[in-house]
């Protein structure tokens, strides 16, 4: 597997691009921001993105299964899920990962056993986003769970201690007729 | 998603955004992001401006005509009663300090979310109106008129601020953008432009003492449900007391913590102790369902508002004839009592210098405001070996300590709730040294922003927050996040359920009187929460 | 408005940083007095001697006891401002006499005969053609000039390391230990003095050379002293040397003393 | 390519041609030589002292120092008494350490330092070293320049002056002799940290985007006046008995011109009237604004003292017995006591 | 981390202060001696170098000793010497710090200065110096700084600092060989003309640095909860014994050399340290005391029994310490240059402002060196913690 | 609002230290000094170099003597109108400007510049 090598060789310089990919969606200055500031704890949005995306890449490379993607997935999506993107501007970086690597092959893809492994990877990619697109909802779902949530709790809370709510009593024997 | 995106849409939805001037890239209110109006109700309630229904995310705001007039004279008026309104206009250098210091510019990577563009928003409105070279040389000298665009700019990131001066720490010359932030709320208020989740709690506060405006009775019953809770884990029977006149102590505790989890436990924490201290050295406290609000969200509207519902605590202190005030665990409430009840409110000379009857221990830092913090008191307490404790019952929670912002920066309340802590439970671990105490990080939603509508944004803004948490509970698998804030206790569980699910939230004075021995007490066997005590868990299946 | 133009081009040529040298040029080729006037320049003194390498030849026959020795020193010493200080540590020496065990101690005898061993023997700065101190100094405030091959001292360049003083094997250099003017008895006006933290030696007088007179030692000695250029073979020097054995002081080191002794 | 940067080069570009021009072409040496300074110096103290009166004029009502460390509550517990001033005397050391050694910018690229692989905290740092070489190589200068201004030169300016220049950068080769009669350490130091804190605000992404044409104005300036006095000492040698007599008519109000002065010495006299007069109008009053931003000149006892608050107008409250006259009854149910009983039960008991 | 300097307790605020004092009080007297000369020193015509130089070489001794720390930990992966490769590398910068401020003190003309710089000379040894010194002091920054910027943020110190780091130890030997040509370049000086001088410079250096570092270990241990480890303290102490017993015994060809061949010229300077030249003896009894302090630190240092035993490994390290001090420092510059190139006896003793000024500098070195081991010292704490 | 007084303090320490110079002279102008010529430099009517060019390049002038005198042994200059000089400071230039007090003194301290040259060349030749 020819391909295999290739992406092996050059993993780094595909996350690099990458990374600075899926960063350049942000404002340039935010972005000049999460490339440069290296402290995990001032700048978590970044070094979250670098780190995640290179697992990612290792696992996607490696033929890594349904649990190992979205478990590197899940820290980028969760951030994405909470920012300022539609959907498809969220989850838009998983196929991005298709041009940067034509481009990086550009020259190798002439020889037509290797283009063939390339479509094979990139139905991997797209295997990829509907697993991101999965793990994306996951986040949105938790995120309006904790909005009701909220409201619920605020309500409900304040009528039991109310005592407008009877709380169901546990079932004692004998006290409702079989009829 | 009614407009679905047409297929070429679709290529270059992954351009880089235009690297357009921030002047010129207006501001777009994005739902998540922005909270709803404030209802017209509230508004009477307490005689704000401009009352009626209308939304952020349409484009008529039902403005008064004359609204630019309205803003100018504001401006004008505020320029004269806030030095510090005026010095911070003038000042700035833009050396980028600040810059990267917020956590909403970490957290959502919005340039106008650093704190000298949120400035720069109000600044370049002042330069216009109030300066020569911005009269002459308009955009460069960094000046723009008033619009409709910079009104709304205004209303968008000032409800993007928690107020939470990290950017001043920063700053060479301390500009505090928590300031401007206020003074730009104050404008927006005087247009009827506010948040329905700050009106309806001042409205409440207003009426009936607290935010949740839960009427005296009912707030008797929700104390009495919290009594039975503790006789039901402890076997002891606690008697709280309202409006007790002739009492040593007013306690004022934010209501937060009598309606909301995991507040709820910290409140029988305080029950528990405040029954403890009765029973062993007779020391006489009293709650007011009156004075039932510690925290304050007139704060985030307006110091006028901010000192109408502030009265309350003092005024019920001197009804009562109490000696001195003890304050319960917030962030805001405390900000407002450390810095500025005394002066809006004082003098109170009807309150005599707090003294710890117990420990005989003379508060001197609150001599003229008269009002003493838990943590402040407990660990006097416990440094005296008064209270009588087991930590081994926290034994099954890892705990690490939030610095709440207010409290961090405002007071300098560092030694105080972690010297309780270390008292009261055996593992305990502190952050790292950059993203706390006086360089804390904020919960995301702190200035009244704690409502639901904007719940992606207290994710993005309450990031780095959850990064350090999630260090630590990597490295020393912590479990439980202590922190003295009652709107830290309602907004951190969701932010940990999101970004870090399996560590827990909980208010010091829960673990104080999770390891409290109560004189008279069974044996527990589950602590406040009922979850089963390390050791008794076999026991029990 | 006249000065003005000028000194615009003055200012103009100097402040590319080009210094005095180009300003001089541009100042000539505007030519105050009109018209490409040439450019002045520096030259050699008409009267003045030259040499590839000087060199000297001390005939110690003729200097038998100290009374002929003193006045070569005191004759140095005024002229060149030489301080006289009593701590002997801070002593500064240009030419000084000493016995013969110390000049050539690598050839000293036991049984010496009486004449060479109590005979007193001027010894100076040998100007060596391969000089040790002109190796060993970091700022080249010591060197050796190729034009007539004496070595001197640029006291504005020496940071007073001294590091010289330890490389030279004869000892020739000495040191302002402190401020001379006060110790220096009455004062040549032509001739400036040192001031405190900068080594001082002999100069073979190239100041007398640039204006055709001979080192004062060598008028001073009444012809006990020979003074000429090494390369020249009919110089006063080379006949000197021709005629008689000469040596050398430490010679086996390598440095090519260009003082010669005919014992 | 944002035009700001583009702005204040040529107006300083421009301000250039009209000193040259001015006294070089059209002779004007007496406007600029005086003039031009006069005004200058009028504007900035004038302006100055009403923009910082104005400052005054605007109440403090509050007290809202920011705290930096932990407060002095409890005996046993160390405050820091330097970043939580309870103090005056802590409140004037803070002050002073801010000013004197930009502690906040220190504390701000020590963040960086303390955590965090290397790359990220050399920017931050330099930050810090940059202002602080950039303030003090401008005192210095500024303390020699004064051997212009008074006759006889005051012992401190020597003093200043033989330490500036202590160390000789004496140059002698063919092509260039530079260094006499001596180099002021400062003015070097002075350029260099003016060039690095210009690039810093033309390369730096998030300080470029956040800066103003009027941000860049100022750095071009001095940048203008640091380089001219440079070419002035060291190069074209301006005849400083001409300058100091220059400078000596003005400030005995006997204003003269006198000869030899050449184009670059107006240019520089220009920038630096210039910046005297764009002074009170612009950031550089962060020079007086500094103390008096209640956020670090104000001690941390707020609980212990205080602070009056000038217009602190009474507000319409929520009295305890409207709020009682509310819920008596359920108060009375729930057995809270009253200050009136509720007029029903107070019959009841009459009966 | 500069920050860690700042925060200390009584002890260390009251030890800086006393350090700060002395340098003001050396600062004064340098000012005198900047205002009257070199003359108040006890130099002359013909012991032109004196205490300045003799300490400056020691301490570039000193100085490269850090080597033996980083060498085996770097090449040879000695995992022991992880904890105190930092430790090592600030003593050098402490030293070389030193070493500048103390040629700076020795200089004439110290305005002057950068003519070194301004008008480069590469044949002459001092100009080799300064570059080697300042490019030793860079790495060991760089190098130090870094290395312990990484273990405070629990990473690996980057990739790019590997080279400097390979660099740093062929660097060290180098400052110490370039010290050595100072001297023994200089044709009319027997007592330095042999080609085992560098040699001896550097055995004694590795005996000297690594004993100065076991004494800062183990008072690290005694006054700081930071524990060096005992098994480095015992690897170092091996080091300190190879090296010192390489020291004597190069010294000791020296001897032989000198009077088998019996060669006056080379015998007179000996004479003169040991037994006095033409009733000149002022070096004797320091230099039979140096022989002797040596002497007991090899008995101290090899037999394992008390290289074992920490109190007497110290007393083998102050000892061995002060031995080759007085050698190298003392011994060496008297006896190059008494007697003189005419075989004149003018001896040499450091006045009171000199050992003044040398005072000032060592209290600079030592406060370069306690805020630097405060801040490891911190940092290593608030890892462990 | 007690610190209005604190505000005036501060501006009044500022504007005393700003106008240090205006109160330091008391209004004494300080023109230029007139250099005095000694009677041979009137004679000689001109200088080695035009009077402009060494007011302001003089020290660099001397330099450039040094370096010719002491490295390249050349102690003649002949400056542009052909005229000879010996280059040196003592003998040449002080011999026709031997008022070094009213000459080259006046001009230094006024300028507040202190060379070092005159701690090694001897600045009364004539002994006057």
């Amino acid at each position: 597997m020819v391909l295999d090598k290739l992406l092996e060789q050059h993993e780094a310089a595909i996350v690099g691009l990458w990374v600075d990919h899926v960063i350049n969606t942000y404002a340039p200055d935010s972005a000049h921001f999460y490339k440069t500031q290296k402290d995990q704890f001032a700048n978590p949005v970044g070094i979250t993105f670098s780190e995640s995306l290179g697992n990612l890449f290792k696992a996607l490379r490696t033929g890594g299964d349904r649990d190992e993607l979205s478990k590197h997935l899940d820290p980028v999506l969760r951030i994405r899920a909470i920012q300022s993107f539609t959907p498809a501007e969220a989850l838009a970086f998983i196929i991005d990962l298709k041009p940067i690597l034509r481009s990086q092959f550009k020259d190798a893809l002439k020889e037509k056993r290797l283009s063939r492994e390339l479509v094979r990877f990139e139905d991997q990619i797209d295997a990829m986003l509907l697993i991101a697109f999965d793990v994306y909802s996951a986040c949105r779902e938790k995120l309006f769970e904790l909005k009701v949530s909220t409201e619920r709790e605020k309500i409900y809370k304040a009528f039991l201690r109310a005592g407008l709510i009877a709380d169901i009593k546990a079932e004692e024997p004998g006290n409702d007729a079989l009829h | 998603m009614s407009d679905l995106p047409k297929p070429d849409d679709l290529l270059n939805f992954s351009h880089r955004p235009p690297k357009t001037e921030w002047m010129d890239t207006p501001a777009e209110i994005k739902k998540g992001f922005a909270c709803y109006a404030g209802n017209p109700k509230s508004l009477e309630a307490v005689g704000l401006p401009n009352p009626r229904t209308w939304s952020c995310f349409d484009e008529d705001w039902q403005l008064p005509e004359n609204w630019q007039e309205i803003i100018y004279e504001g401006f004008k008026e505020r320029l004269d009663k806030f030095r510090s309104f005026k010095v911070f206009m003038d000042i700035c250098v833009r050396c980028g300090a600040c810059s990267d210091k917020c956590h909403y510019f970490i957290g959502t990577g919005d340039p106008k979310n650093m704190p000298v563009l949120r400035a720069e928003l109000l600044r370049s409105v002042y330069r216009n109106d109030f300066t020569k070279a911005g009269k002459l040389l308009g955009r460069i000298a960094g000046a723009r008129p008033m619009t409709l665009d910079v009104l709304r700019e205004w209303w968008a990131y000032f409800f993007q601020c928690t107020e939470c001066r990290r950017c001043s720490l920063f700053c060479p010359y301390g500009i505090d953008t928590a300031e401007i932030t206020m003074m730009g709320r104050e404008l927006l208020n005087l247009l009827g432009l506010n948040i329905d989740w700050i009106a309806t709690p001042v409205a409440n506060c207003y009426r009936t003492g607290n935010h949740l405006g839960i009427q005296p009775h009912a707030f008797k019953d929700m104390i009495d449900f919290f009594v039975d809770d503790i006789e039901e884990i402890t076997g002891v029977q606690v008697e709280p007391q309202f409006q007790k006149k002739g009492a040593d102590i007013l306690f004022i505790t934010p209501s937060g913590d009598v309606f909301a989890d995991p507040g709820t436990y910290t409140c029988m924490g305080y029950l528990m102790l405040f029954h403890f201290l009765k029973e062993k050295y007779g020391l006489d406290v009293t709650w007011s369902t009156y004075a039932s609000e510690g925290g304050n969200f007139g704060f985030f509207t307006s110091h006028e508002m901010m000192k109408r519902l502030n009265a309350k605590m003092y005024l019920e202190a001197k009804r009562l004839g109490v000696k001195w005030i003890l304050g319960g665990e917030c962030g805001h409430m405390w900000r407002v009592i450390n810095q500025y009840m005394d002066t809006m409110n004082g003098p109170a000379d009807f309150l005599d210098v707090p003294v710890n009857p117990i420990t005989g221990t003379r508060f001197e830092n609150a001599a003229s405001t008269k009002m003493v913090h838990i943590t402040e008191f407990t660990a006097d307490l416990i440094h005296h070996g008064k209270l009588d404790l087991d930590p081994s019952r926290n034994e099954n929670k890892v705990l690490t300590f939030h610095d709440s912002c207010n409290p961090s920066r405002g007071m300098g309340l560092f030694e105080e709730p972690r010297y309780v802590i270390q008292n009261v439970a055996n593992n305990f671990y502190d952050m790292p040294a950059s993203t706390i105490r006086e360089q804390t990080f904020c919960c995301g939603s702190g200035a009244g922003l704690n409502a639901g509508e904007d719940m992606e944004l207290r994710m993005a803004g309450g990031l780095p927050r959850a990064n350090a948490v999630k260090h630590v509970h990597d490295k020393h698998g912590v479990n439980m996040l202590a922190t003295i804030c009652a709107i830290d206790r309602a907004v951190l569980p969701d932010l940990m359920n999101y970004w870090v699910p399996d560590v827990e939230v909980t208010g010091v004075h829960e673990l104080v009187a999770n390891a409290l021995i109560m004189p008279g007490e069974q044996e527990r066997e589950t602590d406040l929460r009922g979850e089963p005590l390390l050791g008794t868990e076999d026991a029990d299946e | 408005m006249e000065s003005r133009r000028s000194f615009l081009k003055v200012a103009g040529v100097a402040a590319l940083g080009l210094g005095t040298t180009p300003a001089l040029k541009a100042v000539a080729a505007s030519g105050e007095a009109g018209g490409g006037a040439p450019q002045p320049q520096v030259k050699k003194g008409a009267k003045a001697l030259t040499a590839k390498q000087w060199a000297m030849v001390i005939d110690t026959r003729k200097l038998q006891t100290a009374a002929d020795v003193e006045p070569l020193i005191e004759a140095c010493n005024k002229i060149h401002n030489v301080p006289h200080f009593n701590n002997k540590n801070h002593e500064i020496k240009w030419i000084w006499e000493t016995e013969f065990k110390h000049a050539f101690p690598d050839k000293s005898n036991s049984f010496l005969n009486e004449s060479v061993e109590h005979r007193p023997f001027p010894v100076l700065c040998n100007h060596c053609e391969n000089p040790p101190c002109v190796r060993a100094c970091p700022t080249k405030a010591t060197f050796k000039r190729e034009s007539d091959g004496i070595v001197l001292m640029d006291f504005h360049r020496c940071i007073g390391c001294r590091f010289c003083m330890v490389a030279c094997p004869y000892g020739a250099r000495s040191f302002n230990f402190r401020d001379p003017k006060p110790f220096i008895k009455e004062m040549n006006r032509k001739f400036p003095h040192r001031m405190k933290g900068v080594v001082e030696k002999c100069n073979f007088c190239a100041e007398r050379l640039a204006v055709g007179e001979m080192p004062a030692c060598v008028e001073a000695s009444q012809g006990a002293i020979a003074f000429g250029d090494l390369y020249d073979p009919h110089s006063p020097v080379r006949e000197l040397l021709k005629e008689n054995f000469t040596i050398r002081r430490k010679q086996v080191l390598g440095t090519e003393p260009s003082v010669y002794y005919i014992v | 390519m944002n035009l700001k940067y583009v702005y204040s080069f040529l107006a300083v570009l421009v301000l250039f041609l009209v000193a040259y021009v001015g006294v070089e072409g059209l002779g004007l040496d007496w406007l600029f030589g005086i003039i031009v300074p006069y005004l200058a110096v009028i504007v900035f103290v004038v302006f100055g002292t009403k923009r910082i009166l104005g400052w005054g004029r605007s109440a403090v009502p509050f007290r809202i120092p920011t705290t930096a460390g932990q407060q002095k509550s409890l005996p046993w517990i160390q405050s820091s008494p330097i970043d939580n001033p309870s103090s005056k005397l802590g409140v004037w050391v803070r002050m002073a350490l801010e000013v004197l050694t930009f502690r906040s910018l220190f504390r701000n690229s020590r963040i960086k330092l303390g955590s965090g692989p290397k790359i990220s905290y050399h920017l931050e740092i330099f930050l810090w070293l940059g202002a602080l070489a950039f303030h003090y190589a401008f005192l210095v200068a500024i303390i020699r320049h004064l051997r212009f201004f008074a006759e006889p030169v005051p012992f401190f300016v020597q003093l200043v002056q033989s330490v500036d220049s202590f160390f000789r950068f004496e140059i002698h080769y063919d092509p260039i002799q530079v260094g006499l009669p001596g180099v002021a350490l400062s003015s070097i130091v002075l350029l260099l940290a003016v060039t690095f804190l210009l690039l810093r605000r033309l390369l730096d992404t998030k300080v470029r985007y956040i800066s103003l044409a009027a941000d860049y104005f100022p750095l071009f300036l001095i940048l203008g006046i640091a380089f001219t006095g440079i070419l002035m000492a060291y190069f074209t040698k301006v005849n400083v008995a001409a300058v100091k007599e220059l400078a000596t008519g003005l400030v005995t109000f006997q204003p003269t011109i006198p000869e030899g002065l050449g184009g670059v010495f107006y240019v520089h006299l220009f920038f630096v009237s210039v910046l005297l007069a764009y002074f009170p109008f612009s950031k550089l009053m962060h020079l007086g604004g500094i103390f008096m931003s209640p956020t670090r000149n104000l001690t941390t006892n707020t609980r212990a003292a205080r602070h009056v608050n000038p217009w602190n107008y009474p507000v319409k409250i929520h009295t305890y017995e409207a709020y009682e006259d509310d819920f008596r009854e359920k108060m009375v149910e729930a057995g809270l006591p009253v200050e009136k009983m509720p007029a029903a039960t107070a019959a009841e008991e009459k009966e | 981390m500069l920050e860690l300097t700042f925060k200390g307790g009584k002890a260390y605020y009251g030890w800086v202060l006393a350090l700060l004092a002395t340098i003001g009080a050396g600062f004064a007297l340098y000012l005198w001696q900047l205002d009257f000369g070199l003359g108040i020193t006890g130099m002359s015509r013909d012991v032109s170098w004196g205490f300045y130089i003799a300490n400056f070489t020691y301490l570039v001794g000193v100085a490269a000793g850090g080597v033996m720390v980083v060498l085996p930990y770097y090449l040879h992966d000695y995992k022991a010497y992880g904890r105190i490769t930092v430790l090592g590398e600030f003593l050098a910068i402490a030293a070389i710090v030193m070493c500048l401020s103390f040629i700076i003190a020795d200089l004439g003309q110290p305005m002057r200065a950068l003519n070194v710089l301004l008008y480069p000379t590469p044949n002459s040894i001092l100009f080799w110096d300064m570059i080697v010194l300042n490019g030793y002091l860079f790495l060991n920054l760089v190098i130090g700084w870094n290395v312990l910027e990484a273990e405070r943020n629990g990473t690996k110190y980057q990739q790019w600092l590997k080279p400097f780091i390979y660099l740093s130890i062929p660097w060290a030997i180098s400052i110490h060989t370039v010290t050595a040509y100072l001297y023994c370049g200089m044709p009319g000086r027997h007592f330095w003309l042999t080609a085992i001088l560098a040699p001896r410079f550097l055995s004694s250096a590795f005996a000297a640095g690594p004993a100065l570092l076991i004494v800062m270990c183990l008072f690290i241990r005694k006054f700081t909860n930071f524990d060096p480890g005992k098994e480095q303290i015992q690897t170092l102490a091996k080091t300190v014994a190879y090296a010192i017993v390489i020291n004597v015994f190069f010294f000791l060809c020296e001897i032989f050399v000198a009077f088998y061949s019996n060669i006056p010229g080379h015998m007179d300077h000996i004479k003169y340290l040991f037994v006095g030249l033409h009733g000149h003896g002022v070096m004797v009894p320091w230099m039979w005391a140096s022989m002797i302090l040596m002497v007991l630190g090899i008995i101290l240092t090899v037999n394992p029994a008390t290289r074992r035993n920490e109190s007497t490994l110290l007393v083998g390290c102050l000892v061995i310490i002060l031995g080759t001090w007085i050698d190298k420092a003392l011994g060496m510059i008297a006896g190059g240059f008494v007697p003189n190139p005419l075989h004149e006896v003018n001896e040499y003793v450091p006045t009171l402002p000199e050992i003044g000024i040398a005072l000032g500098v060592y209290a600079l070195g030592a406060l370069v060196l306690t805020l630097f081991y405060k801040m490891a010292i911190s940092v290593k704490e608030e890892v462990r913690a | 609002m007690n610190d209005k007084n604190k505000i005036i303090a501060g501006l009044i320490v500022f504007l005393a230290l700003f106008t240090f110079p205006v109160w330091y002279n008391l209004g004494k102008a300080a023109p230029a000094p007139e250099v005095i010529l000694t009677e041979k430099a009137k004679e000689a009517k001109v200088c080695v170099m035009p009077t402009e060019y060494m007011r302001a390049n003089h020290m660099q002038l001397l330099d450039h003597w040094r370096h010719e005198v002491v490295r390249n042994a050349k102690r003649v200059f002949v400056n542009a109108d052909g005229k000879e000089y010996t280059m040196s400071l003592s003998n040449t230039c002080l011999d026709c400007h031997s008022n070094k007090a009213d000459f080259c003194d006046k001009c230094h301290d006024y300028a507040s510049v202190s060379p070092y040259c005159y701690e090694c060349h001897i600045d009364n030749p004539k002994g006057e």
